[in-house]
């Protein structure tokens, strides 16, 4: 079971959330990114995502690390993110941190969706009616 | 390895610069000892379409990101690596 | 289909954030409060919840109007909190909140569950082997 | 409505008081305009079982917070509400 992954299947969050069951946890955080149907006023038809999956899994693997060498009070971090055509609703990348106490899930979940936007090697093509583009925070 | 002192890396393209080339890959001979920079220039020069995208690319060598003064090896992967847009 | 609700059934991440399903929606975080194998120094055995049930539908749904108020981009929340028996790693809470864009759903997040634990009349009664107590943070 | 000037409210327990008590939920008899903290001493001596708690509830009337000086109606539903603990 791999905490950090690049699928090309439909993600549950309970399937991803279960990879971190530990009985001494009491806190879950998760970031979920779903495909919206609008970007700056255009109509979206649906996503492409494009990855270099061996890098990827690598590169969300070190925000793993840089989460919990920062706060130490989180336990786990697992992060899966799909690949291909992906239709309006459905979930592109879920996020979550485990910890016994909460105080420290929420900014460490923030970091760990900015970091992934600047660091993982995954691209993301918009496609509306009559053109489309990759798009990027960056 | 190397033949006559020059090295063969293999070349990843992702996203609009791998759509703008027609492939995703491609493999480069270059002088042993040469370095990132001096890769992207020859491709630059060699593949006209990827000059659109040289200005805000990163890359990765082996997976890891390195700098245009990295100094290649025969065998290298080397990954031209547009901005990322994941999430 | 509740969006602020207080069950004795077991709760599904996937079935919560289901009812936020909204094509305008590209971002949702959700806290999840899970039940801990041990409580300062104690092994829990098992957690007990009560509720004052509409009571707390009711102030779950205060906080998701508070929020609301406060973050104008958090376009949804739902809260469901379980009672009853609860044994070692089964969810006490989901809470879940939606959003085009991700940037306000942190502390969103972590406001709903302060809030939580400060507002919403549930009880917990923690149970280890020899004794139990009432628990609270506040 | 009630009765010779009399209101009756019904009272609710839960989580340590409730258990104290040995139930859930009892009615009682007040004269017309009584507060909550008039009702708040009135079942302090009445069951001195919730003399332990008395000092750090809050009260909700029909599922409201209300403080002591809240004046209480005929048929009100009363909680009588100890620190919380969800999550």
């Amino acid at each position: 079971m791999k905490l950090f992954e690049v699928t090309t299947k439909s993600i549950s969050v309970d399937e991803v959330i279960a990879r971190l069951a530990d009985p001494a946890i009491g806190a879950l955080t998760t970031f979920i990114g779903v495909v919206r149907n609008n970007s700056e006023g255009r109509e979206v038809l649906y996503l492409d995502y494009e990855a270099y999956p061996e890098m990827a899994e690598e590169a969300l693997r070190q925000i793993g690390d840089e989460i919990r060498a920062r706060w130490k009070t989180i336990r786990e971090v697992t992060i899966v993110h799909r690949v291909g055509r992906l239709e309006i609703g459905e979930t592109a990348v879920v996020i979550a941190l485990s910890a016994a106490h909460r105080q420290e899930t929420f900014d460490a979940l923030r970091y760990a969706i900015d970091r992934l936007k600047e660091i993982v090697p995954i691209w993301k093509k918009e496609v509306w009616k009559g053109g489309e583009e990759w798009k990027s925070e960056q | 390895m190397g033949y006559g002192g020059d090295m063969r890396v293999k070349i990843r393209f992702f996203a609009a610069p791998r759509e703008a080339m027609g492939m995703g890959e491609i493999e480069q001979v270059l002088p042993a000892g040469a370095t990132v920079g001096e890769l992207l220039d020859a491709l630059t020069a060699q593949y006209p379409v990827l000059v659109p995208y040289a200005g805000f690319i990163r890359v990765a060598v082996n997976r890891v990101y390195a700098g245009r003064e990295a100094e290649l090896h025969d065998g290298d992967e080397v990954a031209w690596l547009p901005p990322v847009g994941g999430g």
